[in-house]
């Protein structure tokens, strides 16, 4: 890994600040909808105009795709899979596709989580059992079907190492010392250790190291890995912080309707995302944790 | 007989499919399948382990989302479930392009259906859209040549109309049973590929009052936790 | 993987009925001295007299397989270091290497986490960079050099999956569904995740579900990968539990001196092991947490 | 000049060579290597980043033993230290057996001396026991073919006599200082390689005023925490 920035981390004002730090044509690695996207950065990104952004779903993407797909920031999306979850198909995202706007490079999860673990350990690739004779291996080119070395005639997928110039996400703490508590989303510190900078927003910023609190470090990503923090509170709304607030359904419920068509996902932007700052926006949500 | 909803019929399909699984795994948006795996587990003396990948409260997982891969990967998960924008007779899914529309991907199919120890692929649609001859896009194939690694594969397809059994030395589905209000014939004109079938098709059998019990009671409030949008609607 | 028993967590009374499943000639995934080893079932090990035991360090090992190797409960060892850290050399470990009473598989340390990674993810073989010049190669037939296939003229090592038959080690927490607290020594986990039985100590069995606490959620194994629990107050000791109490230095010094002969060793193990219940055992250690 | 300990010394030497490191990362059992790399730290406008695999409190990794290794391969360790039962002239180390004796193994030197940006080696014994002209067994080696990736290698040697800076691109030693007390001639006696050197050496510089009471203060105390008997010996 070559380019690393120095490791001591920077705290930003807010989120409009950690968006300005995210180039055009960054390679962005995201986490899903249930894995605390940082969506006040999202906002910010849509509202400095990000263009040619390389998103990547770890290992799958939803509503902070879907509107950066929709506020036209995304030339590229590798992912297992777009989409809204239980409020169904993610709409910017299906029309984006089906009229040959976006580039799509699809992926099966365990491939992208391999991927990523392989820029973790500093490998250039790993094996994955499964996906042989899925069409998903006619459009990737980086993907090698090789006889497994231990035994012949076992023949294996070896999936290419990923590394995003950016991982993004939100967190419930960072502290002082620029440690960030993910908790059980341990994805969000795969994406971390294999990206080349990380930024993170997060609900709260504590005094101290969470590193000297054995209860809390276990699930604490080191800031070894962290470029920049920033505070956002409610910053993963409309999405949940498990233990602070849940997911906001009824709000997933009208994005999904507004956005099936382009007039009602402008009118969304406008109404969530240009009108407001990130500490307004997050304010409507009902807290449900 | 007491009415009930087709999602409950549905889900008294996937509870009696479960048989002998430890350790069931339920994905994305699967609010049927999960709601049948609940109902097997209070029917059933032995516990069944149920994995739901998007618990809100207490979820399973600790790794992240690259666990439940692990766990597949390691021959710990017994059952999982699979659905397709697109499925065809040889068990191929397809969960990503079909007559020009886009879906949402892959997710994990073209690894777990390998690696669980079988899989219940469920699609509510039955018609010839969903049941194709051939899928347009293989995201995950039925069945693989000798050599190639493959812990298990697809035991069961179950749609709103009927139940088939997957055949794995003839690689083809046979028809095990019909739901009620629905004909062989019908089964036969809305499904896109050739399957095996006997005479004069079983009817499903439909939800026991013990079952419709433990569906209002036990399972919907474990389903409501997780799926909020489904329980209203079948249960409100 | 196969012959996974049920996934259903089974309580047993004490460290000694955990010994008594752990048969003869396992291949046994262990801990550092770091890393808290399960010194109560290591004794008790001991007091059973298990034979042939085949360990593996994850990825090094002290205290707990010198024990086991002085009192002739060991085959084989594959780590990539033995020793007692700052209290010097392993004695009965290095006089049975040097009087060739033991077979030894040298492996380097991410080789071994590689190994157990590999079959935690199902997959046969990991490729890991470095190692090649190194003599380890020459003994470790289940390696291969091979060339990337992702880039020609570019050799790599692949390593061959690990699957211990036992994972053991002490924690502070087990709960009533059988979870386990392993706070921030996840290498634990991978050592359970690989290994098809895993059997743990611990100091405390806590009511209800640790996984239905945030905070707490992050530093558990899931029960899914634990086969027995058995409480075991003090069960690391003379090592440590990180918050709990301290390594017991001046025991380790102690140990050091004793076991330089045959002689000293016989006496410590009467002294430490033979004559004491897992409950005395632990007692004389003076806390340091 | 104030009297000093010889680990003083070579604590002052290791902090010398840190130069521009930015994370420095010591593994099992270094505490000589730790003084000196606390030391540096507190001499220096810009904090280094010190990973202590063993810090007994507030320990930086959470990922288990593992993390150490996954940082290195990511490139984000600027310096390690390396020691060896045998080092020989071409920078192979050797950690595992020597004349009859065992030692107790290689540790992740196999991968860390090829990942970590550069390594400096330290072994306090310097003698033609352990300086040898060939290892009998390569723990890691020096340097690799063109065409094997290697991010990282040796710095530099420290003996408890003298220090070496590695040559790269002779692959070979050259004697940088010998430590107060000692004569070039002494060296060349003592080391079972070849290497080059000056007509006559220059002697390392002894610790400044300042360094020693760096060392006797903040550093003893951060070293005491997790190298207690070390501390113990060389500051009670």
């Amino acid at each position: 890994m070559s380019g690393l920035p120095s490791n001591e981390v920077v705290f930003f004002k807010n989120s409009e600040a950690i968006a300005a730090e995210i180039p055009d044509g960054a390679f962005l690695g995201l986490p899903p909808d249930y894995s605390m996207p940082a969506m006040a950065v999202v906002h910010a990104l849509i509202r400095r105009d990000a263009k040619h952004l390389k998103l990547l779903g770890v290992p799958v993407l939803g509503l902070s795709a879907d509107l950066l797909i929709g506020a036209g920031c995304v030339a590229e999306v590798e992912s297992s899979a777009v989409s809204l979850g239980e409020a169904g198909l993610a709409p910017r995202f299906t029309e984006a596709v089906e009229k040959n706007l976006l580039k799509i490079k699809d992926a099966t999860c365990p491939a992208i989580h391999s991927g990523l673990q392989a820029t973790e350990k500093g490998v250039p690739f790993m094996p994955l059992r499964g996906v042989l004779g899925s069409d998903l291996l006619k459009f990737r080119n980086e993907w090698r079907v090789i006889d497994n070395p231990l035994r012949r005639n076992d023949p294996i997928l070896i999936v290419a190492a990923i590394q995003p110039d950016v991982a993004l996400f939100h967190a419930r703490w960072a502290d002082e010392a620029g440690n960030v508590w993910i908790g059980r989303r341990k994805e969000l510190a795969t994406i971390a250790h294999a990206a080349r900078r990380c930024f993170v927003t997060c609900e709260e910023i504590r005094p101290g190291d969470m590193l000297e609190d054995e209860l809390l470090a276990p699930g604490v990503l080191s800031s070894v890995y962290v470029s920049g923090v920033a505070q956002a509170r409610r910053g993963a709304w409309p999405l949940s912080v498990a233990g602070v607030y849940g997911i906001d359904d009824a709000h997933l419920t009208l994005y999904a309707k507004a956005a099936k068509t382009g007039e009602g996902f402008r009118r969304y932007l406008e109404e969530y995302v240009w009108n407001r700052t990130p500490e307004k926006n997050s304010s409507p949500a009902a807290s449900r944790a | 007989m007491e009415p009930y909803a087709r999602e409950e019929l549905l889900a008294c399909c996937i509870a009696r499919l479960i048989g002998d699984a430890r350790h069931v795994a339920i994905g994305a948006a699967s609010p049927i399948p999960a709601t049948g795996v609940f109902l097997s587990n209070f029917l059933h003396q032995k516990p069944l382990r149920i994995s739901l990948l998007h618990k809100r409260s207490g979820n399973p997982f600790t790794e992240g989302s690259r666990e439940l891969f692990d766990l597949a990967g390691q021959g710990r998960i017994d059952l999982f479930f699979l659905g397709g924008a697109q499925i065809d007779g040889e068990a191929n899914i397809n969960l990503v392009q079909a007559e020009g529309k886009r879906f949402p991907g892959s997710f994990g199919s073209a690894f777990m259906y390998f690696a669980a120890g079988r899989t219940i692929l469920f699609r509510e649609e039955h018609s010839k859209r969903v049941l194709v001859p051939r899928v347009e896009f293989i995201s995950a194939p039925g069945w693989s040549p000798p050599g190639v690694e493959r812990r298990g594969g697809p035991q069961a397809l179950l749609t709103g109309k009927a139940l088939f059994l997957w055949q794995k030395d003839q690689r083809r589905f046979r028809l095990e049973s019909v739901h009620p209000g629905n004909t062989l014939d019908d089964i036969v004109k809305s499904t896109g590929f050739g399957f095996d079938h006997q005479a004069a098709a079983n009817t499903t059998a439909a939800p026991s009052a013990g079952e419709l019990v433990l569906l209002r009671s036990l399972v919907a409030k474990e389903i409501s936790a997780n799926y909020p949008e489904f329980a209203a609607r079948v249960w409100l």
